[in-house]
């Protein structure tokens, strides 16, 4: 039993799928995103795969301050994709809406629409930081229980 | 054409402005079918309409032309929050009209006006200034 | 048997959130309507409330891809509005700064189309090719997007090193045109995937006000860095690629060629830069009252700002209409009759923005 | 054939035991192949392993119990028809098989893709639906060359024995039908130019788009297995000697399908994808027409000799 549990760990922290969501941002972060996926950076060589389809991913990757367009889209994709998962707010705008702050249209941050884990800063953070963020939610997930249903519930209200 | 026979053509007493590279014409009762169909038929391309408060409750609305490489700028002011829509002239006016619909409530007479910008369920005008947000106070920075 | 497929609003085919709806009988697209509320920020409402210098923060982030494009536009307004006269030097490198800009927007865009049509090789090679302009852009602004060089009359950082500029960019005009032309052009799969498909006529485009390469592979010439120059555009000499056919692949040729012309214009400012200050003077400008435009070929096409001004620091009321706003009415123009798998393509072969679009 | 052989074939070789970490190595080739072309690094050799094990790790999501039936059975079945398709391949000379097992076999390479319609619609999500019946028009267009090849291969042979066929000797109609069954490799192994029915920019991931956790798992396995079948297939039926011993068998016909797979993936780096129409072209065009050529010659074999 210990011996699968390890297993599992260990896969977990080697095959990050990732879903990209961008909840309204300016695409700064976007690109930066894909530029990961791109020769200099290669994130496939540590086996992580950008999917497009929720229900195949383990982390999500929300770029964008949540503008009310996209905040139903987002909780459910949050719903769609099966547990464990990790959060990972990319860049300034989910994490503090940066400069759309106080804007009637956006109804972020993300921590206020889902449990975030893992905080990426800069506007736009640069792929090494991207990459940084993704390796520190693997280690979330590999060592994740699957997370309580009342705290997200919690979160939601 | 030059702008002196386009003016005479609108009917406008006003005089043409240039500021900053661009030619303005203030015309508080410009028939803006009229100056869209002109400006269409000698081959103009309509570049965007601003639409910005003025203190009365109206609005002022600039339509901005491309007259192969000059910018002419027609000032006018709405009656009652409407002005004629010109989609049917220029279909580039379509999403234009809609977007000052959502952001300041003005009506584009003559036309349906879907949201572009906001839900289907929300008021429009978000810029005016006495908007709120159903639970959300919008008026502050 | 018609059916409606929605796309989007989130989709492995476009970066930001968008919903085509498309309306299929079988694989044929009978009615298409886009819905591009998702990014409103309302980015217009926040300038209102913002100080000029916070305002060129804040519109430099209406859109990320051509975020410099932006911030000079809304300089130029402002210095149109003071009538302030920028020194020649700081023109110099904001022409070389949007030259620069608009390579690394293209390079993008042919990579999205790439991974659109399903040929991931090319979009590596093309991302592969825009990360040696995202190093230059950093060399020279500090920041791989969002560069901040503009303020109100000039540029904030000076071109240290002109030299590594003219090294990148004739590598990039290498790569362009040695690997993407032949691939894009005589590649089979891509020829048959791209030609004949999501066409727009001449007239279309005049009717619907589409600006940039979208116009221009339709057959129209207007570009306004020659019709009304701004920047340093007056004092180069640069051609304007024009396509007549108006399907996917004269937009291909049009963006092409224009990566060549681009890497063309640099090197010629690179020749011809004076030395000299870059910065008219006080850092912050006092804005009379008064309203200007502005307007600037962006990557996508033409671009517009709008900006009152009543003697305050906070502006009136500040417009921006971006070329996606007018070029992505016309994709519905080019979808009909289309087939569902030509759908993302000839979406995305207009490039579009669309956290420009609702800002 | 005795029951010990037929447990040796399904579980050991060429059955569970080594298909399934083929299965890994080959879509592993597969996806670093891919990378070092484009100037990537490219995955671990262990990553299919992993992402299988991380998938089976992950918590079903909720359906309606009979959605859940369809969906936890149709990647199972798959990839049991995959396993049993490679029961059948007549890899080794001391093989025998048994008459019509190459009925056989040609069903059980079919499942897979039928699994995959069934899926698709099974999911009720929109994208699975378009998938899964691009998946149905696409087996229609490939499955016509690819059944006429084997027929011409049989008919030349004069048996529906795969170890026949496989001791039949070479000329002509067995390198046109072999050439056939290659070409049709690319649309039933679903990469490009012709992966239309999982064309991920249009329609997400296809039939699959809707599961997720096992249930995927399960599908990336049919997947890798649906790759040692076929390019197994191949060499089978291509090879004309047998060099005698067991492991000299084994060692051809392994290497010769991971070369096989690394020029299949080349060809898929190499182009874009296709549209349905003009996958279907191809394929009523020169499938069609190298296995119509393949049959003619095979029910008539003097013209072979004439021309020679």
């Amino acid at each position: 039993m210990r011996l699968i549990k390890k297993l599992v760990s260990m896969a977990r922290r080697r095959s990050p799928w990732l879903f990209h969501l961008n909840t309204g941002g300016c695409n700064g972060c976007d690109i930066e995103f894909s530029a990961c996926l791109a020769p200099r950076y290669d994130v496939e060589q540590a086996g992580i795969l950008l999917v497009g389809s929720p229900r195949h991913a383990d982390i999500l990757c929300v770029t964008g301050p949540v503008t009310r367009g996209t905040r139903a889209a987002l909780e459910t994709i949050y719903a769609q994709m099966p547990e464990p998962k990790v959060v990972v707010a990319l860049g300034n705008c989910p994490a503090t809406c940066d400069v759309f702050a106080g804007s009637p249209a956006i109804e972020g941050p993300l921590d206020r629409i889902l449990p975030v884990d893992v905080y990426v800063p800069g506007c736009p953070p640069r792929p090494h930081d991207l990459i940084k963020g993704v390796a520190q939610a693997v280690a979330i997930l590999a060592d994740q229980q699957p997370r309580d249903r009342r705290i997200i519930e919690g979160v939601n209200q | 054409m030059d702008l002196e026979e386009i003016r005479e053509h609108l009917g406008s007493m006003e005089v043409w402005v240039n500021k900053a590279k661009a030619w303005w014409l203030e015309t508080p009762n410009l028939d803006v079918e009229k100056m869209a169909r002109l400006m269409v038929d000698i081959g103009s391309r309509l570049v965007t309409v601003t639409a910005s408060r003025v203190p009365e409750g109206e609005f002022r609305i600039i339509y901005h032309w491309d007259l192969q490489g000059q910018l002419l700028n027609f000032v006018t002011l709405t009656h009652q929050a409407t002005l004629p829509s010109i989609m049917s002239i220029s279909p580039v006016a379509d999403w234009i009209e809609r977007e000052i619909h959502d952001y300041f409530a003005v009506d584009f007479a003559g036309r349906k006006l879907p949201t572009l910008v906001l839900s289907e369920k929300d008021p429009p005008g978000i810029f005016s200034w006495n908007f709120l947000w159903k639970g959300k106070e919008g008026g502050h920075a | 048997m018609s059916f409606t497929i929605p796309i989007g609003p989130y989709h492995p085919a476009l970066e930001e959130p968008c919903k085509v709806q498309v309306i299929c009988e079988g694989e044929i697209v009978q009615d298409v309507s886009l819905s591009v509320k998702y990014n409103f920020r309302g980015v217009e409402w926040l300038a209102e409330r913002r100080n000029y210098h916070q305002a060129i923060a804040l519109v430099e982030r209406v859109c990320g891809i051509c975020s410099n494009v932006h911030a000079l536009t809304f300089c130029n307004a402002l210095e149109g509005l003071a009538g302030l006269t920028v020194p020649e030097r700081a023109q110099y490198i904001r022409t070389i700064m949007v030259e620069l800009e608009r390579l690394t927007s293209h390079a993008l865009w042919a990579g999205i189309a790439a991974e659109v049509m399903g040929f991931q090789t090319l979009f590596m090679t093309c991302f592969a090719m825009r990360e040696q302009l995202m190093d230059l852009l950093e060399t020279i602004s500090g920041n791989r997007i969002h560069y901040g060089m503009n303020c109100i009359g000039g540029v904030t950082r000076d071109l240290a090193n002109p030299e590594a500029v003219r090294i990148t960019v004739r590598r990039v005009r290498q790569t362009v045109t040695d690997q993407l032309i032949p691939l894009f052009t005589e590649d089979k799969t891509i020829h048959a995937r791209c030609s004949g498909i999501g066409q727009m006529t001449k007239e279309q485009a005049v009717a619907w006000g589409a600006v940039g390469p979208t116009a221009r592979a339709s057959g129209l010439t207007e570009d306004i860095r020659q019709t009304s120059p701004y920047a340093a555009y007056n004092q180069l000499e640069f051609k304007v690629p024009v396509e007549t056919s108006g399907d996917v692949f004269a937009r291909v040729v049009v963006r092409l060629l224009e990566m060549v012309e681009s890497c063309h214009i640099v090197e010629q400012a690179l020749d011809q830069i004076p030395p000299g200050p870059i910065h008219h003077g006080p850092i912050f400008v006092e804005i009379p009252r008064g309203e200007a435009v502005a307007r600037a070929e962006a990557p996508r096409g033409e671009l517009f700002y709008y900006v009152s001004s009543d003697g305050t620091d906070i502006p009136c009321r500040v417009k921006i209409r971006t070329p996606s706003f007018v070029n992505l009415p016309t994709v519905r123009l080019m979808m009909l009759q289309a087939n569902l798998a030509d759908v993302p393509l000839i979406n995305a072969s207009i490039d579009p923005c669309y956290s420009c679009t609702s800002r | 054939m005795s029951w010990e052989k037929v447990f040796f074939a399904l579980l050991i070789f060429p059955g569970l035991l080594y298909a399934v970490p083929t299965a890994w190595l080959m879509l592993w080739l597969e996806r670093k192949f891919r990378a070092r072309m484009q100037g990537r690094i490219g995955p671990p050799f262990y990553q299919p392993f992993f992402d299988f094990v991380k998938l089976m790790a992950k918590r079903r999501v909720l359906r309606p119990s009979f959605d859940s039936i369809f969906m936890m059975g149709l990647p199972l079945v798959s990839v049991s028809a995959g396993l049993l398709a490679l029961a059948l391949l007549p890899i080794s000379s001391d093989s025998r098989g048994f008459a019509g097992d190459l009925v056989l076999l040609v069903a059980f390479l079919e499942v897979p893709s039928l699994c995959s319609v069934l899926a698709g619609f099974a999911s009720r999500s929109i994208f699975g639906q378009v998938g899964a019946t691009r998946e149905a028009i696409l087996s229609i267009t490939y499955n016509l060359p690819f059944l006429t090849a084997i027929v011409a291969l049989a008919y030349s042979a004069q048996s529906l024995r795969l170890v026949d066929i496989a001791a039949s000797p070479a000329g002509g109609v067995r390198a046109l039908a072999v050439l056939t069954i290659c070409l049709c490799l690319p649309v039933k192994l679903r990469i490009n130019p012709f992966s239309v029915s999982n064309a991920e920019q249009e329609i997400y991931s296809g039939p699959a788009t809707e599961f997720s956790g096992p249930q995927l798992a399960m599908w990336e396995l049919a997947h890798g297995l649906e790759w040692v079948a076929l390019t197994g297939l191949v060499v089978c039926l291509g090879l004309t000697f047998r060099t005698g011993t067991w492991i000299g068998d084994f060692a051809i016909y392994t290497s010769l399908s991971l070369v096989l797979v690394i020029l299949l993936t080349i060809l898929a780096t190499g182009t874009a994808r296709l549209k349905i129409q003009q996958a279907a072209r191809f394929y009523w065009r020169w499938g069609m027409g190298l296995s119509l050529v393949a049959l003619i010659l095979g029910v008539f074999p003097d013209i072979e000799r004439f021309i020679r």
